[in-house]
């Protein structure tokens, strides 16, 4: 009886924490600098002063420059489309390139410490290179630096980790880069005065948390009248994101014009919810998704522009930059590296290799992609 | 040090017949150990086996007092989200409260025990069945971790606090150390202490325990605060080994836990296990996971054989148990 | 003596009527309660559309709980549904896509959810295994085997006619909430008027009395886990025909939501008690729960939280009144 | 010769007869040619000492498990009686001790379990399954039960009837009731003999399982009495007296069997004074002194064993007080009674007294753990002097100290149970039915023993539903009634008629009470 009691309490207490903590917060909860791009293409983006190298480096690797090398790609899970991809165009690179064997293997859940476990296993097993897209860029930095010390050579893609525990990163495209072209893309599909909210998979996974800190940046410097409204968490779930965007479209009625869907699972559902809503036309939809994915509701007009990179050409650049990296190509201080059928790729901010701007599907090209 | 106590844990704490469980599963992963490391010359290093060591520990220091609570019967699947809890409030009372680290770290151990004891005042003075008690603790438990959290991480700790979890003792990975102490005392507990035998005797007769005059629910409060309490501890080494907090850490702890001391040969039913099958169990789940991958096994079916061996093996524990007519 | 027995006989009637009613009164009343004080805060959340929608988004879990509740009635447990799920919606994917008849592409995923649930079923009855063992094993080889097969590569261009949970019957009622009535409905006759129906609650209550009236516990068990597995298929169909992109991965936690509904739902995991009716009702209450705290702008960090102490607070509400029931 | 004595009686061919059934246990030989018959319409009464082969006579007839030799007959036709279902085909129902029925279900429900009526498509139907049960209860003049209880919340009484009709919904022709009055209360006794009187009306054969004479006089035809396993006589109930049956049922006088020599007693161990724990213990108050024993005799359910666990802490009191050798205590928990000096002998061995699945050393140990343990750690080999100290002191048969105590005889398991606590060196021992279910043998041996430790100075409060060892052993007999001590009686005083009258509850023992 006594412990009945305790629970009441402890769940008063609960609910008026809640309520202090209702206060909407967009810095995407870790404290990392922003950096908004200018708003108009034309003028010059306040570039940051090109960094040093700021990688760390393999203690005496074998040299292996032009010989055949084995490469292990570590995603954050294994079993989902935009991984899928990442491996498929690795895949592809290796053929191009023909001395690469590249494998992928890794959690079935985006768990840091299975993830960790896959790595220093592959550590174990004596592999030439790591390419890894991390579940959280300091839980992984020991394991990196375990694979650096034991002279493998380590390059990161999609999903950074602190730099020194690998040598570069692949990045698709910068944070803000995304940014302003979600907000730019909601600004003209659903109006610079209205509002919006956000379907992600958790407030922890950190690419997520960037990108809508430096979405909500960019929107503080360029469309400021853009109205927040709320962010909610759907897992990597289908149904859940889903019913996650219903209960907003529900709660916000005709208050909400736009839906953002910041991960591949996320927007689809959010434009299967909007579809069924019959919201086309009203609720805009804009988010990071693959095409087959979304490739019905562009089709039905539902949804106008999906933004992504292409996860193939990230697979694909990632393993020629290992190769770069091991045919000792590409050294700190290094500008740019050449990445076969993507020509020259760019070193941005210290170590990291730019895949470039952010690609947006539309109508039109949308059929051209399969992935 | 870890070896002298397992030979006494195994020899008179079970009925012989559990014994042969035990033994044989030790045979099963001796012979697995064998052809994987043939299969795979960095296999059977003491390198990689030490390593796998420091992988599995977070696991292994839960699995102990969850044999505890599995032989009386109980179960306690509240146990990841303990960990979770924990590791968030290490780094909030260290980022926050300002506490220094050494504090925190006590004070996160006290918090995990203090989660463990609300389910022991559960279990035992409403009397709500184990499974329930903490399927709901689950939830709430991961719940709290997030709304502390606030979805913000804690990092940048100083460098002596990596010792725990990075750095070697002797040769072993530090936190080997813990476990193995872990292990003994627990070993030793269970199988030399009266509290370890009114352990069993809950298990195999709540009743007739009672009226033998064991204190009963005093027992049932303490392994469910020490499965806390060592949930608390997991969570600074998981910390100290990834270098920062996340209130999603150690989700589906539960079941990879209750699996290692299942496969180890304790009764879900209560009455039956050893320290010692839980740590072959341990080592079995481990190793297996390790040696396949390194012989290029992928993460997906090494899954579908833990699941299989973990069901063969308990089927012929229970086909000895009825030859044994128990 | 005489007397109190006899005080006893005539007091007894309406306590039983209470004792069955009960819990289900209980997460009605709930379900009620918190959709007026929501709606009071936030009218919205009372807009038909919203409510229907929660319906619509859960009635997989609820049509799960159905089995899930059999089950644990009947004394068992099983901790691998959520994979089953899983891998069935992708069964009836693939078939989809790979063009099957729209009836098999249906049907597939019951059948092969019963062969799947049987084989457990038979394994824990016959071979004496506890079902905790054996569905934990399943629950990481159907996973594995899941991503191995598919190599979680998403179903996509499902057609159109695929998609059972759209349909709308009169154009008022979906797909989804419709199932779930039926299932609901239809579960708790048969578990009342069949004789089968009745055995799950003798197995579960006393196997050895049910031995001896000529029941066979284990062949019992076999048939609930089998109707436990039709009742998955039925999830994993609304699971994978509500969206136009099947994941073909395991859906993260979903046994223990289907677990929690049931136990929420007053099914006692000693077995031979509960309903589904209940299950039911619980599963609803629970989806309420998580979209009304949306709508009443609770800090989207504490959520989880909320359900948690929500959760803990109905089974133990639960629990004290069985032990004053039983004190009575 | 029984056998054709019973057919010269009875002109049809019996309903059952069952001839020569043999069966033996590990270690028992439990029933070794016992023969007898019932006819239609016949009450035809076993009668027995606990472990006399009663139960497992009855077990064979209704198909538990096969006798090794012998066979049973139904209405002339010999039956193979493999599963429990092929007894209830051949019209053959069982009432067990332990009633099997399902708490969480209803009345109706519990009587049709396993043969429902049925209504369209094999649907259940209930309104017909109540309709069938209220004529059963009406047939029965059954009033105080209603068809949609559910059976949880039922008085034993009225959940044996339950059973009862059970029986009758699969129209038993042979109903056989094992010791039917064990639990009931003295109201519920005369009601279940007017129901078996309205059985018998309508032809159906009872076999009535009991070792109270009383009630076999009151309601039986025909007696036959099984000793250690054998059928040693069928009498029709006219013909025979009390005594012989005594006689017959014991095999010896019985003093011969109750070794207890009257010492000196000495000063007060345990007294207690208006003790109130409801709803079974009533302002109790008693006294037992050093080196005495005394006997509480009443029928089951009237509180004996709610006392004893009262005072051993199990169920603590609500009022009233315990002395402990003039210390006032107030015991919480059976722990505590423990460490006070007190040890209880449970009545139910199986579930309260042996861990069954544990080791004899382990079972020896496991009350006086702290007698072999030092801060906390078990002394190996003080265990195992422990352990086989007991069983050499009280010849436990075991083939070694790692034998699972449950594989043991029912005799050598009470053994263990007992040198369990006298390993605590207590002061006070609760006995309670120290003997139900143990062969003769052992049963002896447990008396001597008991008269031994009674000399050692212990004081000794007895529980027993066996009128010759309460008569037997006692110093003094308390007699409890519905929760109340009702009677008390000097050793030289209390006779068979005396106790039994108290414990039934007839008038000349009303005075008794003071």
């Amino acid at each position: 009886m006594k412990l009945g009691l305790a629970i009441a309490l402890m769940s008063a207490t609960l609910l008026a924490g809640t309520a202090y903590a209702a206060e909407k917060r967009w810095d995407g909860a870790d404290d990392l600098p922003v950096n908004p791009l200018a708003c108009s293409a034309g003028e010059a983006s306040a570039a940051p002063a090109a960094k040093p190298y700021d990688g760390g480096q393999p203690t005496n690797a074998p040299d292996k420059a032009g010989k055949p090398i084995s490469l292990v790609d570590v995603p954050k899970l294994i079993g989902i489309g935009y991984f899928n991809a990442t491996t498929k165009g690795m895949q592809d690179a290796a053929k191009a390139l023909g001395n690469v064997a590249a494998k992928t293997d890794g959690p079935t859940e985006a768990k840091i410490d299975e993830q960790i476990k896959f790595i220093d296993n592959y550590i174990t097993s004596g592999v030439d290179g790591i390419l890894f897209a991390a579940n959280d860029p300091v839980a992984i930095a020991p394991v990196l630096k375990k694979a650096l010390s034991k002279g493998i050579h380590v390059v990161g893609y999609d999903a950074n980790s602190t730099p020194n525990a690998r040598e570069w990163f692949v990045n698709q495209a910068e944070f803000n880069g995304i940014a302003k072209a979600m907000i730019d893309s909601m600004a003209n599909e659903a109006g610079e005065d209205k509002s919006f909210a956000i379907v992600t998979s958790t407030f922890t996974t950190p690419n997520q948390a960037r990108w809508i800190a430096e979405m909500w940046a960019y929107a503080q410097k360029c469309h400021p009248k853009l109205k927040w409204l709320e962010t909610v968490e759907a897992q990597e779930d289908n149904n859940l994101s889903f019913n996650q965007a219903t209960t907003l479209i529900n709660k916000y009625g005709d208050k909400l014009s736009g839906l953002f869907g910041m991960t591949s699972v996320a927007t689809p559902a959010s434009a299967e919810a909007v579809t069924k809503a019959k919201l086309c036309g009203k609720v805009a939809v804009v988010g990071l998704a693959t095409p087959n994915a979304m490739k019905p509701y562009v089709n039905a007009d539902c949804v106008k522009s999906v933004v992504l990179w292409n996860p193939v050409d990230l697979g694909y650049a990632a393993t020629y930059v290992m190769r770069a990296v091991v045919d000792g190509k590409l050294k700190p201080g290094a500008t740019s590296v050449e990445a076969g059928k993507l020509g020259k790729l760019n070193v941005v901010n210290g170590s990291e290799i730019l895949l470039g701007a952010p690609f947006i599907f539309t109508k039109q090209n949308i059929k051209d992609f399969d992935f | 040090m870890s070896e002298i106590p397992l030979p006494q844990i195994a020899k008179r704490v079970a009925p012989w017949w559990l014994l042969r469980h035990e033994t044989m599963l030790a045979l099963i992963l001796f012979v697995a150990l064998i052809i994987l490391g043939a299969l795979n010359n960095r296999f059977l290093t003491l390198d990689n086996l030490l390593n796998q060591g420091r992988l599995t520990t977070e696991v292994g220091l839960i699995a102990l007092p969850m044999t505890f609570i599995i032989i009386t019967g109980g179960i306690d699947l509240s146990v990841g989200s303990i960990v979770g809890l924990c590791a968030i409030l290490l780094g909030y009372s260290w980022k926050t409260f300002g506490f220094p680290l050494p504090l925190a770290i006590a004070f996160t151990l006290v918090v995990g025990a203090t989660a463990g004891f609300f389910n022991g005042v559960g279990i035992t003075r409403l009397r709500v069945p184990p499974l329930i008690m903490t399927i709901a603790t689950l939830a709430l438990y991961r719940g709290l971790a997030e709304g502390i959290s606030q979805a913000r991480s804690v990092r940048g700790y100083p460098e002596w606090f990596y010792f725990i979890g990075q750095s070697d003792l002797f040769g072993v990975p530090a936190q080997l150390w813990l476990l193995l102490i872990a292990i003994v005392v627990a070993g030793i507990a269970l199988d030399r202490t009266t509290f370890g035998r009114t352990l069993y005797a809950i298990g195999n007769n709540e009743t007739a325990a009672r009226f033998s005059g064991l204190p009963v629910d005093r027992a049932k409060l303490i392994i469910y605060t020490l499965s806390g309490l060592m949930a608390g501890l997991s969570a600074v080494v998981l910390v100290s080994r990834v270098t920062t907090t996340r209130s999603d850490m150690g989700i589906g702890y539960e079941l990879d836990v209750i699996a290692t001391v299942v496969l180890g040969g304790t009764s879900i039913f209560g009455g039956v296990g050893t320290i010692w099958g839980t740590v072959v169990g341990l080592a079995m789940i481990q190793l297996l996971k390790n040696g396949l991958a390194l012989t290029g096994v992928k993460g997906d079916a090494t899954i579908v054989v833990i699941g299989t061996v973990l069901i063969l093996s308990t089927l012929v524990a229970s086909l000895l148990q009825r030859r044994r007519g128990v | 003596m005489t007397a109190t027995t006899l005080i006893h006989a005539e007091a007894s009637p309406r306590r039983l009527l209470k004792a069955l009613a009960s819990q289900e009164a209980l997460l009605a009343i709930a379900v009620i309660g918190l959709a007026i004080i929501v709606g009071l805060y936030n009218p919205r959340f009372l807009a038909m559309r919203n409510l229907s929608d929660v319906l619509l988004g859960n009635a997989y879990i609820a049509v799960a709980a159905v089995g899930m509740s059999m089950v644990i009635i009947s004394g068992n447990i099983d901790i691998s549904v959520g994979s089953l799920i899983g891998v069935l919606a992708t069964v009836s994917g693939t078939l989809a896509v790979e063009g099957a008849p729209i009836i098999v592409t249906w049907l597939a995923p019951l059948v092969v959810g019963i062969l799947v649930m049987a084989f457990q079923g038979a394994i824990i009855a016959y071979l004496r295994i506890p079902a905790i063992v054996v569905t934990l094993g399943m629950l990481s080889i159907l996973k594995g085997g899941l991503i191995g097969v598919t190599g979680g590569k998403w179903i996509t261009d499902l057609p159109d006619s695929f998609h059972l949970a759209n349909i709308e019957l009169f154009d008022a009622v979906p797909m989804p909430v419709f199932l779930m009535i039926v299932a609901t409905i239809f579960a708790a006759w048969w578990m009342r008027y069949s004789a089968p129906g009745r055995t799950i609650y003798a197995v579960g209550g006393n196997a050895e009395a049910a031995r001896l009236c000529g029941i066979s516990p284990p062949r019992a068990t076999v048939m609930v886990f089998a109707l436990h597995g039709f009742f998955a298929g039925v999830a994993a169909l609304l699971y994978a025909t509500q969206l136009r992109v099947i994941q073909s991965t395991v859906p993260p936690n979903l046994e223990l939501t289907i677990i929690t509904a049931s136990v929420v739902g007053g099914v006692s995991i000693l077995g031979g008690v509960g309903t589904v009716i209940g299950s039911t009702l619980a599963a609803i209450l629970i989806a309420e729960i998580a979209s009304a705290l949306v709508f009443t702008d609770v800090s989207p960090y504490w959520i989880r939280a909320v359900q948690g102490v929500l959760i803990l607070i109905t089974v133990i509400a639960d629990i004290l009144r069985r032990r004053r029931m039983a004190r009575a | 010769m029984a056998n054709d004595q019973a057919l010269r009686e009875t002109a049809a061919p019996p309903r059952l007869s069952v001839y020569n059934i043999e069966k033996s246990f590990p270690g028992v030989n439990a029933l070794t040619g016992v023969s007898f018959n019932v006819a239609k319409g016949e009450v035809h009464a076993l009668l027995g000492e606990n472990g006399a082969g009663k139960s497992t006579l009855i077990k064979i007839v209704s198909g538990v498990f096969p006798p090794d030799r012998g066979e049973v007959i139904v209405d002339g036709k010999p039956v193979n009686l493999a599963r429990p279902d092929d007894a209830r085909r051949a019209g053959i129902a069982t009432i067990y001790q332990e009633l099997l029925l399902f708490p969480e279900l209803t009345v109706a429900e519990n009587v049709f379990m396993g043969h429902a009526p049925r209504a369209g498509l094999g649907r259940l139907d209930w309104r017909a399954m109540r309709e069938k049960t209220r004529h059963l209860l009406a047939a029965l003049e059954i009033h105080d039960l209603h068809a949609d209880r559910v059976v949880g919340s039922l008085s034993v009484g009225n959940r044996q009837r339950v059973e009862i009709l059970r029986a009758l919904s699969q129209d038993a022709r042979i109903l056989i009731m094992d010791e039917p009055t064990a639990a009931l209360t003295e109201y519920d006794v005369t009601r279940l003999f007017d129901i078996v009187r309205k059985l018998k009306a309508r032809g159906v054969a009872v076999i009535y399982i009991s070792h109270r004479l009383d009630e076999i006089f009151a309601i039986a035809d025909r007696v036959t009495v099984l000793r250690d396993g054998a059928h040693i006589a069928t009498k029709r109930v006219a013909d025979t007296a009390a005594a012989e049956l005594v006689q017959l049922m014991v095999g010896r006088k019985i003093e011969s069997l109750f070794p207890k020599i009257t010492l000196p007693i000495g000063g007060p161990v345990l007294e207690v004074k208006d003790l109130e724990r409801r709803p079974l213990t009533k302002r109790i108050s008693l006294t037992v002194r050093a080196g005495e024993i005394v006997g509480l005799a009443g029928l089951v359910g009237s509180g004996r064993s709610e006392l004893a666990q009262t005072i051993f802490g199990v169920t603590p009191a609500e009022g009233g007080e315990i002395k402990i050798r003039g210390q006032a205590v107030y015991i919480r928990s059976p722990a505590q009674a423990r460490t006070l000096g007190i040890a209880y002998v449970p009545e139910d061995r199986g579930t309260q007294g042996l861990v069954r699945p544990m080791t004899v050393r382990e079972n020896f140990s496991l009350a006086a753990l702290g007698k072999v343990a030092f801060g906390g750690f078990i002394d190996r080999a003080a265990e195992r002097k422990l352990a086989s100290d007991g069983v050499k002191c009280f010849a436990v048969k075991t083939s070694s100290l790692e034998q699972i105590a449950g594989k043991l005889s029912g005799g050598n398991q009470q053994k263990i149970v007992l040198g369990k606590w006298l390993a605590n060196k207590p002061k006070l021992l609760i006995l309670d039915e120290p003997t139900r279910g143990i062969d003769v043998g052992a049963k002896a041996e447990i008396h001597r023993l008991m008269g031994e430790l009674a000399a050692q100075g212990l004081a000794i409060l007895m529980i027993s539903s066996e009128l010759p060892e309460v008569l037997g052993m006692s110093d003094r007999v308390l007699v409890m009634r519905e929760g109340r001590i009702v009677a008390e009686f000097l050793r030289e005083d209390a006779t068979q008629e005396t106790v039994g009258a108290a414990m039934m509850g007839s008038h000349e023992s009303a005075e008794k009470v003071a």
